[in-house]
């Protein structure tokens, strides 16, 4: 268990080679953006960012059902790790989605359906870390979780769906550019070089940390099995 | 009536029964004792269906749990410290509410016996909120019996009562076994169990460390049974 | 719009924002795996102890 | 669980059992007035203060009306709801409950009834207030539909997650905490379709917004039916 295994140090190795080479094409290799300029080259990283929260967030609703199927608490850190990534990269995407806004659109925030749900989705896993930290008994704790994931899981697409629902019906200008207030410009084929090495990049990135992520919740588990054992 | 074999409960990664083995005979009244955090009150959970082994089989009426949890609890009465009753419902309101949940026929005829058993015949259209603790303590055994359960489990009913109440429950609870019911009852109250009990049981470190039968001690030789048992288990 | 408007301050900050956050996450990962790998050696000597 | 009675004594005995809690819950509620009395007046301080924040003037009023409605309802249903648990919590009762050898789910749709019976009350007397408070007409049988199934999906699933919070440490703050993020579809659709109805557009341009809250209702009485065991079993 505490040893390392090698695929492990192969993925961090590969992770941290092509997060490079990703940010070498999307930086440099990648042409400049005429319309927008040079913060379009932000667009790699935030969609990739996203789908890694995409895969978090579907992981953790797999691991939910997977936990109240089996009562299996191994499932109860899987999904904790998925969450918290999910968390993570999400945020993530948030940050790079306003930087990217404020000079496409001369906002920092807009309603884009996407990105509001992806800000719900936060509010969820917020309330999913408050929801454990209160509750002490570890059975419950990965019951009532396992619960809230299946909930937030189910309610995210509806919420996607109503918020671009209410858009069609109360489009929101901002700016002179609305017309590409969904991010659309022409992928030229160096762009489209970057854009799905970065997806490639980060899918790596997501298994290597939820990994990581996954021993670390086995590794607190094990600390506190010893704890209670000394306490004896 | 009741049949425990290696019963094993973990909260987590916290073991608190561990192969605890118990057997309870037709009629029998248990008293179940133990210092503070044994599990006493887990293990009636357990008998009681609020609370799933982690392993073990136990049998309770004849069915299996956690299986057949549904037929074990139309033949299970349990009592807790906590009244289970509604406060803004009449005594007579909480009884008929629980009497359709248990499906009880002739349940206003019914309803009238069991408040006549815990003397509260007189206060039947008063808030529950409004009766004292020990009273509340009574009418939570009407509440217990009033599908006529073949077993009794009691987690502390004395806790919060004072003298008389205590003696008013103990009436109670002696009528409840006199009519051949399968009775458990955890307490810490030595003196007071010493009496109702026709048997005792010593739940200490996740296990029944002793046992002994009324019979078998002399008048007064509780407490010396009870502090060689837990010693025992530590030496 | 025949220039391309000046916004490279936004990519870099946009940027650095990633990896900014990233890097955290990854020393918030790694410092709780340290703490846990202290606690689990003070642990098993306290065991190791308890046996002698 | 696994109950090998005949299916018929067990379908009437489920239905009795459901009728039974909402039945409690209303016969305890009509003497004490707690609830429905601290969501009344939370729900007109929710008004009076959206008046004075929002300075209502009658052209304010035709688009701000929907949604000052229903954020009384939303904030009103969560102290309802986590009142209406906390009832079960406090003396045992949920022990009580559990103990009674019916099935698990007939408890969550006791409660679904009793709450929606509450909130249901609550925006029986919130609705003609309103109404009279600001001269607007808003007994549209479009806007009724539309108060029908947002409750419905708001008391789906604010019986499940108020039965998780009040089983929490910091129960008092858990409810709305747990229950807001999920319940934005709601809580968007009913607000667009009630500002439709109340500004007189054609149903066909808000049947998007009715399927939505149907099937949120749906998907989520259905899920709450699935998981309520693990909510309340240990």
């Amino acid at each position: 268990m505490n040893k390392k295994p090698v695929i492990l140090l192969v993925l961090d190795i590969l992770s941290l080679v092509f997060l490079a080479v990703a940010a070498y094409l999307a930086l440099s290799y990648a042409p400049m953006e005429a319309t927008m300029g040079n913060v379009q080259k932000v667009f790699y990283f935030h969609v990739a960012n996203a789908w890694v929260g995409m895969l978090g967030f579907i992981s953790a609703g797999v691991a939910g059902i997977a936990y109240l199927r089996s009562g299996n608490p191994k499932w109860d850190i899987v999904e904790v790790a998925a969450v918290e990534i999910s968390l993570v990269f999400f945020l993530i995407a948030i940050l790079l989605g306003s930087i990217w806004a404020r000079p496409a659109w001369n906002t920092w925030w807009t309603w884009e359906p996407r990105l509001t749900t992806a800000a719900i989705t936060e509010m969820i896993y917020l309330a999913y870390f408050m929801l454990r930290n209160g509750i002490e008994d570890p059975n419950r704790r990965a019951r009532f979780s396992a619960v809230y994931t299946l909930v937030g899981a189910v309610s995210v697409p509806i919420t996607f769906m109503a918020i671009r629902l209410f858009r069609t019906i109360h489009p929101v200008v901002i700016g002179s550019q609305s017309a590409q207030a969904q991010g659309g410009f022409n992928m030229s084929p160096d762009m489209e070089v970057a854009f799905f090495f970065s997806l490639f990049t980060f899918t790596i990135i997501f298994a290597d940390l939820f990994w990581h992520r996954i021993r670390l919740g086995n590794l607190a588990n094990k600390t506190e099995e010893l704890k209670l054992k000394v306490m004896e | 009536m009741i049949e425990v074999r290696k019963l094993v409960k973990r909260f987590g990664l916290k073991t608190v029964l561990r192969g605890l083995d118990f057997q309870v005979e037709q009629g029998e009244f248990v008293a179940l004792l133990g210092p503070n955090g044994a599990g006493k009150t887990t293990f009636l959970r357990i008998l009681a269906t609020l609370s799933r082994p982690s392993l073990g089989e136990i049998r309770v009426a004849g069915f299996g749990l956690p299986h057949q949890a549904a037929q074990v609890r139309q033949k299970l009465g349990v009592v807790s410290h906590m009244p289970l009753l509604y406060g803004d419902l009449t005594a007579e309101e909480n009884l008929r509410f629980f009497g359709q949940m248990y499906n009880v026929n002739v349940l206003n005829q019914r309803i009238g016996e069991v408040l006549d058993l815990v003397g509260l015949t007189s206060r039947r259209r008063d808030l529950v909120r409004t009766f004292s603790r020990g009273m509340q303590q009574r009418l939570a055994i009407g509440r217990a019996v009033l599908h006529d359960p073949e077993v009794m489990l009691f987690d502390e009913p004395h806790t919060g009562l004072d003298q008389d109440a205590c003696d008013m429950l103990d009436k109670v609870l002696r009528d409840v076994a006199a009519r051949g019911r399968t009775v458990v009852m955890t307490s810490h109250d030595l003196a007071r169990v010493e009496d109702l009990a026709t048997r005792y049981d010593v739940l200490s470190k996740g296990i029944i460390s002793a046992t002994s039968k009324k019979s078998e001690l002399k008048s007064g030789n509780i407490l010396t049974f009870y502090k060689k048992a837990l010693a025992g288990e530590n030496g | 719009m025949s220039i391309s408007p000046e916004t490279t301050n936004y990519m870099i900050a946009g940027y650095a924002v990633f990896f900014l956050v990233f890097t955290f996450y990854i020393v918030s990962l790694v410092v709780r795996w340290s703490n846990l790998r202290r606690d689990m050696h003070i642990l098993e000597d306290l065991e190791i102890d308890n046996k002698s | 669980m696994a109950e090998k009675q005949a299916p018929v004594a067990k379908s009437s005995n489920f239905i009795k059992a459901v009728f039974a809690i909402a039945w409690k819950d209303l016969a305890a509620e009509l003497r004490s007035r707690e609830l429905l009395s601290a969501m009344l007046v939370f729900g007109m301080l929710v008004i009076l203060i959206f008046n004075f924040a929002l300075k209502l003037d009658a052209k304010t009023r035709i688009t701000a009306t929907s949604g000052i409605l229903w954020v009384t309802f939303t904030f009103a249903g969560t102290l309802g709801l986590n009142r209406s648990m906390a009832v079960e919590k406090d003396r045992g009762c949920l022990d009580g409950l559990l103990l009674a050898p019916v099935d698990r789910s007939s408890i969550y749709f006791g409660k679904l009834l009793s709450n929606l019976a509450f909130m249901f009350i609550v925006e029986a007397i919130v609705l003609p207030l309103y109404s009279l408070l600001y001269n607007v007409n808003l007994f549209n049988p479009g806007l009724l539909l539309v108060i029908l199934l947002g409750s419905v999906g708001y008391i789906a699933i604010g019986t499940l997650l108020s039965a998780m919070a009040v089983q929490t440490r910091t129960r008092d703050v858990m409810l709305p905490i747990l229950l807001f993020p999920v319940i934005i579809p709601v809580v968007v659709a009913a607000v667009e379709a009630s500002g439709g109805y109340l500004q007189g557009m054609d149903i066909s341009e808000l049947r998007y917004w009715i399927n939505l809250l149907l099937v949120y209702d749906v998907i989520f009485i259905a899920i709450a039916f699935m998981v309520f065991d693990y909510v309340v079993e240990e």
